[in-house]
């Protein structure tokens, strides 16, 4: 039998891959971009959209990874390879340790634990602007932006190496979403008592889930400081906890490729809204507010759905 | 200055903190106490107030006390009518279903910013006072207006519990928030105690707003500080209780006063800590620190 | 039937404010017996096998299971140890297909070879077999009863608590229902709280007679049927 | 009890003519559940004023979900609920009780953070009622004017149930619904509930009373209807019953 959903996400990593050659250059860097916030938006879409834990303090997780890799490559001369791990550990290590509290909470508590716990290390940001040089932030020259000889404020390497990320994280996420621990997370989802009335600890299977969020959230943080350059408090701030919640509600949120839809169409949108007026953020107001009345599902969600059993193959 | 005059300035400016957020912190307490819907747009209506009240200012420039009167009963008003239509239109079709109504309020945060953001520039605006007179204390002289601030914003509490412990439309709002299906039973139109409970909490935002924007300027971001403390004293006083939310707010306003005035302390190391706590509070005493711990 | 005590609860004490729920009950499950659990609504039934699987942290008393005390386990690690539960108010997950509805307790025994087969074993032995890729919620009521019963047998529990799990069945329904009761026995242990009398008549090897969260009365079918205080209890009056 | 029964009264005039008997709530063949179950089957009943109606049933046969259905909390699929000439299924469900249904719900439900003053306030106005109603219903159940301003969530566990039923008469109700009034309560106190019950009987109150005691369903109710599988599988008059009856071992299982 043939591996459908397999399949048809290998087709969209193929279509990705082939417009690295048809995309004109200011849509080939965007759409470079929005395959690294993808794979932030894919690991919040793994505390969310999977296991049902509503956080509004992802932006934690994917700063830490932007100023794990940020810091100890303009600060301590660490190599590109080396920082970009920094990052990653940093993302996860802190998602673990803000899982370990949090998680002691549930729902809308947990909403607003998160919360704090990301505006505190916003404000921390601030606090430590020796370092961090705050508001203004690290801008990261040329020739630190190396990994493994592959120089990452080249365009085109940068698309590549962008794909490659996404990739993994993308096929990662497909396989974990079919394994019997992916089960798991969603069994958290929908009825926690009755779960743990089957012998899972709620606990301990939400701390993995939201580490490994933690760990995507981190790697695409990581690669965003060395592939665009910079780290700056804005990315910290609570927006950009709420932007990954806007991308998987809009995309899907369950799905393995929502996340993927749901940042291309927003990025996309922002960027047409900013021609029309100054307050592109109403954007995200609207969407926002339009998605949790007339499309809670997203966009492959109701896709899904619509073609039922055929859905659930080809779209896990 | 010595120590002495220091502490009663930062007393004095801590409870006109205290009074502000109080007024605002009730306001989220009572949607949430009695509506269950954690209100992220809250400090939205905040600024809303504030900028309505810059436009009210405008049209009687030469008579800011006429302005300020007019304010009052405008801005609340105007705010209470956005929010109960935010409600029918939105949080009620929603069910009040609490993620599906937290990204909603999220999204008319960002609505509610914009649209200021378009229509009255991103710019901070000032507003004069209603009077200017200074009470000239032993050691120096202090704003008349911001101990009206603290005398209004007393009144207005008090009438705000007056209206819950002893009208009729308070104990409908009491029975609704213990058992909204009882509550049903009993012949009480819960979407109507929704809808007023909504506006409410948004009006005691704007009204507090309307006393602010004199002190400080009216700026189409201001709502995020009253957000954020709003929640840190719903928190600390214990989630939809009104006695520990005023509490909470003396609390946390007071030490403002303390850290901002007396005491050479970094403000975002004390807003970091505080946040710290707030979280830490959540975790391990999810009642509040002044709440009933429930079975 | 088989005489070693599987499970031994003593001097058990759950209150809810001024309701004692459960007050001082000792209880003795003998390894491989159907045992029912009657008594009027509001007698702490379901408050009581909640403290048998640790749903409900127990105030006073202890718990041994297997010789062990489990009074302090959280109720995961129950069920890892062999006690199943299976929910009054059907809690299957609805928009999870049924296949992966009882995959979820099979995967759990950490069965991941054989994880496919014995989940349409556990199906197939209450007759759902042919619905695996239904999703759980679009089954009929009398379905959901029965997936949650293939969710309880596929933990493959020592002890498998049913709480009511014949509310809301069809008459023939609660035939099948019986067969496959007794099937489970001796291999396993059944401890079930029912309101129908027959069924609680045909099937139960003792019954346990809980009121005001005591123990009234403990016996066989028939001694319970001649009990004037259990009698006293159901149609009222002084015992 | 009553062996007349007139045809159902069209409105207020012709109700003043027809005196006890006339038939006050009518259930018509309804349909409602939660979601995709089904719990209700075209349900049919129908209560007279000064009736004792009471529904016994096991666990899950509908019972309170026809209560539920009756206040309008829950929407029907089909069939419809009629009080005192009006159709009322197609109310809001706040309207419900202001046609003058009073509900004690099960587990008793109190506001229990308000006082019992508060509580039996909240009832009072549902239909307007004021000091005279109250003062009746105090007369009712004096224990509760003692103790006014405690907060009710303190009281004991008779004396809440006191205060569902003082609660719902606040309403001056043509159709009072008990939700198994007597569950968990000391025989003492069961007798004071059935007194109560028959008390009201006499004001020309239509009760439908969920009772799983037998010996209480007997000596309060007029007639006895069984549910089951979401239906009112027979109706039985209650001095036509024994405790022995077959009806009880089939329906409800003792």
């Amino acid at each position: 039998m043939t591996d459908r959903a397999l399949l048809s996400h290998l087709g969209l990593l193929a279509v990705l891959f082939a417009a690295h050659w048809l995309l004109p250059a200011y849509h080939h860097d965007a759409v470079a971009k929005v395959l690294v916030l993808s794979v932030y938006a894919m690991g919040y879409n793994i505390a969310f959209g999977y296991t049902g834990m509503l956080s509004l303090g992802h932006a934690l997780f994917f700063a830490a990874g932007l100023y794990g890799a940020a810091m100890p490559l303009t600060l301590w001369g660490w190599t590109g390879g080396t920082a970009l791990a920094a990052g990653l550990v940093a993302g996860t290590a802190m998602a673990a340790a803000v899982g370990l509290l949090a998680l002691r909470t549930r729902g809308v508590s947990f909403m607003i634990v998160t919360l704090m716990f990301a505006q505190a290390f916003y404000l921390t940001i601030l606090y430590l602007g020796r370092w961090t040089r705050g508001d203004e932030g690290i801008v990261i020259a040329q020739p630190l932006r190396q990994v493994a000889g592959f120089d990452l404020s080249n365009g085109a390497t940068r698309y590549l190496a962008a794909l490659l990320l996404f990739a993994l994280a993308l096929l990662l996420c497909l396989r974990l979403v079919r394994a019997p621990f992916g089960r798991v997370m969603v069994a958290m989802r929908e009825n926690e008592e009755r779960a743990r009335m089957l012998g899972y600890n709620p606990f301990t299977v939400k701390l993995a889930a939201l580490t490994l969020s933690g760990l995507y959230s981190g790697a695409a943080g990581a690669a965003y400081a060395l592939m665009f350059g910079y780290a700056g408090a804005s990315l910290a701030g609570v927006q950009y906890s709420i932007l990954p919640m806007l991308w998987v509600l809009l995309g899907g949120a369950g799905t393995v490729a929502g996340p993927f839809l749901g940042c291309l169409l927003m990025f996309y949108l922002i960027d047409y809204a900013s021609a029309l007026t100054s307050a592109t953020l109403l954007v995200v107001g609207v969407a926002l507010v339009a998605l949790v009345l007339f499309a809670p599902k997203g966009a492959l969600g109701a896709l899904r759905e619509r073609l039922g059993k055929e859905g659930r193959i080809w779209l896990p | 200055m010595d120590f002495g005059p220091l502490l009663l300035l930062a007393i004095l400016e801590g409870t006109v903190t205290a009074a502000v957020l109080a007024l605002t912190a009730v306001g989220l307490s009572l949607t949430f106490g009695i509506m269950r819907v954690v209100n992220v747009a809250h400090g939205e209506f905040f600024m809303l107030g504030a900028v309505l009240a810059w436009f009210v200012s405008q049209w009687f420039p030469d008579a800011p006390l006429l302005a300020f009167l007019l304010a009052m009963v405008i801005c609340p008003l105007v705010v209470a009518g956005v929010a109960v239509l935010a409600d029918v239109l939105i949080l009620k079709r929603l069910n009040y279903e609490p993620e599906a109504t937290i990204v909603a309020t999220i999204g008319l945060l960002y609505i509610f910013q914009q649209a200021a953001l378009s229509f009255f520039g991103p710019n901070a605006r000032p507003v004069a006072p209603p009077f200017n007179f200074r009470v000239q204390l032993p050691w120096f002289g202090y704003s008349g207006y911001k101990l009206f601030v603290i005398l209004a914003a007393g009144v207005l509490l008090l009438l705000v519990w007056l209206l819950i412990a002893r009208t009729k439309i308070g104990l409908v709002m009491r029975a609704t928030q213990i058992d909204r299906t009882t509550a049903r039973a009993f012949g009480i139109n819960v979407d109507r105690v929704y809808a007023m409970t909504f506006g409410i909490g948004a009006g005691l935002a704007a009204i507090a707003a309307v006393l602010v924007v004199p002190i400080q300027q009216a700026h189409y971001l201001m709502g995020g500080d009253p957000l954020l403390l709003s929640f840190i004293v719903v928190i600390l006083g214990g989630l939809g209780t009104l006695r520990g939310t005023l509490i909470a707010a003396l609390l946390i306003g007071l030490l403002d006063g303390l850290l901002s005035t007396a005491f050479f302390f970094p403000p975002t190391f004390a807003k970091i800590m505080a946040t710290l706590l707030v979280a830490l509070v959540l975790v391990f005493r999810p009642e509040g620190l002044f709440g009933r711990r429930t079975a | 039937m088989a005489s070693l005590t599987l499970l031994e609860a003593r001097g058990l004490v759950r209150h809810f404010g001024g309701l004692k729920a459960v007050d001082g009950v000792d209880f003795d499950l003998a390894e491989g017996e159907i045992h029912a659990l009657i008594g009027p609504n509001g007698a702490g039934k379901t408050t009581f096998v909640s403290l048998l699987s640790g749903r409900t942290p127990v105030q006073s008393g202890t718990i041994r299971f297997e010789g062990r005390d489990i009074t302090r386990l959280p109720a995961h690690v129950r069920v890892r140890q062999g006690i199943a539960y299976t929910f009054q108010i059907t809690q299957v997950f609805a928009n999870l297909t049924v296949f992966d509805n009882v995959a979820l307790a099979v995967q759990g025994r950490g069965a991941s070879k054989r994880l496919a087969r014995e989940t349409r074993a556990a199906l197939d032995r209450v007759g759902l077999g042919d619905r695996a890729d239904d999703v759980a919620g679009t089954l009929s009521y009398g379905h959901q009863r029965l997936l949650e019963i293939a969710m309880g047998l596929a933990l493959n529990p020592r002890l498998l608590i049913l709480d009511e799990p014949t509310q809301g069945l069809a008459i023939g329904e609660i035939e099948a229902f019986k067969r496959l009761i007794e099937g489970l026995v001796p291999e396993r242990t059944v401890l079930l709280i029912e309101h129908n009398m027959d069924v609680v008549m045909d099937l139960a090897h003792r019954i346990t007679v809980l009121n005001f969260g005591q123990v009234l009365a403990t016996g066989t079918p028939e001694a319970i049927r001649a009990n004037a205080a259990v009698q006293a209890a159901y149609l009222g009056g002084q015992a | 009890m009553p062996p007349f029964r007139p045809p159902i009264s069209g409105g207020r005039h012709e109700r003043a003519l027809v005196a006890m008997g006339a038939v006050m709530l009518r259930v018509s063949a309804i349909h409602a559940g939660y979601g995709p179950v089904q719990v209700l089957n075209g349900l049919t009943l129908e209560v007279s004023e000064g009736e004792v109606l009471c529904l016994m049933g096991r666990n899950g046969a509908g019972k309170t979900t026809l209560l539920r259905a009756i206040m309008g909390l829950i929407p029907l699929t089909g069939g419809e609920v009629m009080l005192d000439g009006e159709v009322i299924s197609t109310l809001p469900a706040h309207e419900v009780p202001k046609r003058g249904v009073g509900l004690v719900p099960q587990g008793r439900r109190l506001f229990g953070d308000l006082t019992v003053a508060e509580n039996l306030e909240v009832g009072l106005m549902t239909r307007g009622r004021g000091a005279r109603v109250r003062d009746h219903v105090l007369t009712l159940f004096p224990r509760l004017r003692e103790r006014l301003s405690q907060v009710s969530r303190t009281l004991s566990g008779g004396e809440q149930q006191m205060l569902a039923i003082a609660r719902a008469l606040c309403l001056e109700p043509k159709v009072l619904l008990l939700d198994e009034p007597t569950e968990g309560l000391q025989p003492s106190m069961i007798a004071l509930i059935r007194d109560t019950v028959r008390d009201l009987k006499a004001t020309g109150v239509a009760t439908i009373l969920i009772e799983q005691r037998v010996d209480v369903a007997l000596s309060v109710a007029d007639r006895i209807g069984f549910v089951s599988a979401g239906a009112v599988a027979e109706v039985a008059e209650a001095a036509a019953l024994t405790a022995t009856a077959p009806q009880f071992q089939t329906y409800v299982g003792v």
